[in-house]
């Protein structure tokens, strides 16, 4: 299991290579990437920023981790999230579920993927040359939590 | 006891982090306290329904008691992944 | 859209980074990547052989990812699956979905193997030393579509 | 019409493709032309539960008719992915 947060890029082909060539036992890997989108109706993102909570970042995402692997039977995890400034385009995190079937698998990315949403310490606002806004939460989001 | 900001509250606020001498029995009554501060505070706690609250790096409900807390954040909904 | 079925290894990281780069409005990436895993019980895989129907399996992968991206607002899709020889560990195939929201990522990547695992004409086969074994279809696989 | 075979139907009947003369209406009547054959094709085509079907490359029934079809295959149920 690995949780990584950190400022720094990073490159989402040599971590899913490194994350499948790690299994040995597990015939399924799943991955989730999220990338910065420009902003609808060409108002030109500049820049994403994204903040989060040092501590309690680590915390939650391994609380998150552990769930999954409680839920599911899991050979492996992997949780990489961004912080700080990143553009279009570029990857703001990922995260990887290798299990031996492959329902366990996209369950427990997707499980990872709602909690990681919702629950871990990150806040993006978004910047176009007129100014920042914050990047609501959608109510969608919240109500995913509700099916697992 | 720390207190934390972050995201728009921390804007508001206009600062990240301050150390606060409280009594504050519950995150409900540091809330009070906050409010009657200043009005930047008043403002950044104006809907609490807007709001999150940690305690020592856990979420908390605004009614969890703070015996003992060395760490309380506030923040708005998070916005990961 | 694209799709490869083909008898040499693929690149997982370098298919994802391809993939995930080609994207400028879908902050959404899904993969999945089927490994080649070793024989429970120690017994030893020597290798696997995929048959295939050439002509026929390019039609139903056109078919399966037709039918994803109609029921799901998807920016792209890609499914590569090999056929021929190959040894555990080995990627057997992998398909990626990318979208504008996590969720029609996840669920049209799980669409992509639930119909490609019981409606593509591939067949798989286990050699060991004392020999070779198809393997069976299992219920679950044909159970798992109903759901779609 | 060309018959293929995929997989164990390939190895019991010991062919992959073959060219078959035949009136047969549907799946079923050309099965029953080549179960009558030989051993080794009654043996394949004993279980038709465990037989898929292909009509042209289309998965099909085996009541499906066969007017215009140049190409059947028979093989056991898919295991791709």
């Amino acid at each position: 299991m690995t949780i990584r947060v950190q400022e720094q890029p990073f490159d989402l082909g040599e971590e899913a290579n490194a994350f499948a060539d790690a299994q040995d036992d597990a015939g399924a890997v799943v991955t989730f990437t999220g990338i910065v989108r420009d902003l609808p109706g060409g108002a030109g993102l500049d820049r994403m920023v994204i903040e989060h909570y040092p501590g309690m970042t680590e915390k939650a995402l391994g609380q998150i981790a552990a769930d999954a692997r409680t839920r599911w039977e899991l050979a492996d995890v992997l949780i990489i999230h961004r912080y700080g400034e990143m553009r279009a385009g570029e990857r703001i995190m990922m995260v990887a579920a290798a299990a031996r079937h492959r329902k366990n698998a996209f369950d427990a990315a997707e499980f990872l993927m709602d909690y990681l949403k919702s629950r871990a310490p990150f806040w993006k606002k978004e910047h176009t040359t007129d100014g920042g806004d914050w990047v609501a939460a959608r109510d969608e989001d919240e109500d995913a939590l509700k099916r697992w | 006891m720390d207190v934390l900001y972050f995201a728009w509250v921390r804007e508001r606020i206009g600062l990240p982090r301050e150390q606060v001498e409280t009594q504050a029995r519950t995150v409900n009554d540091l809330v009070a306290e906050l409010r009657a501060r200043e009005e930047r505070y008043a403002a950044a706690f104006a809907d609490l329904s807007a709001l999150r609250v940690a305690v020592d790096q856990e979420l908390a409900d605004f009614d969890a008691p703070l015996d003992g807390a060395r760490e309380v954040a506030f923040f708005p909904p998070m916005t990961g992944g």
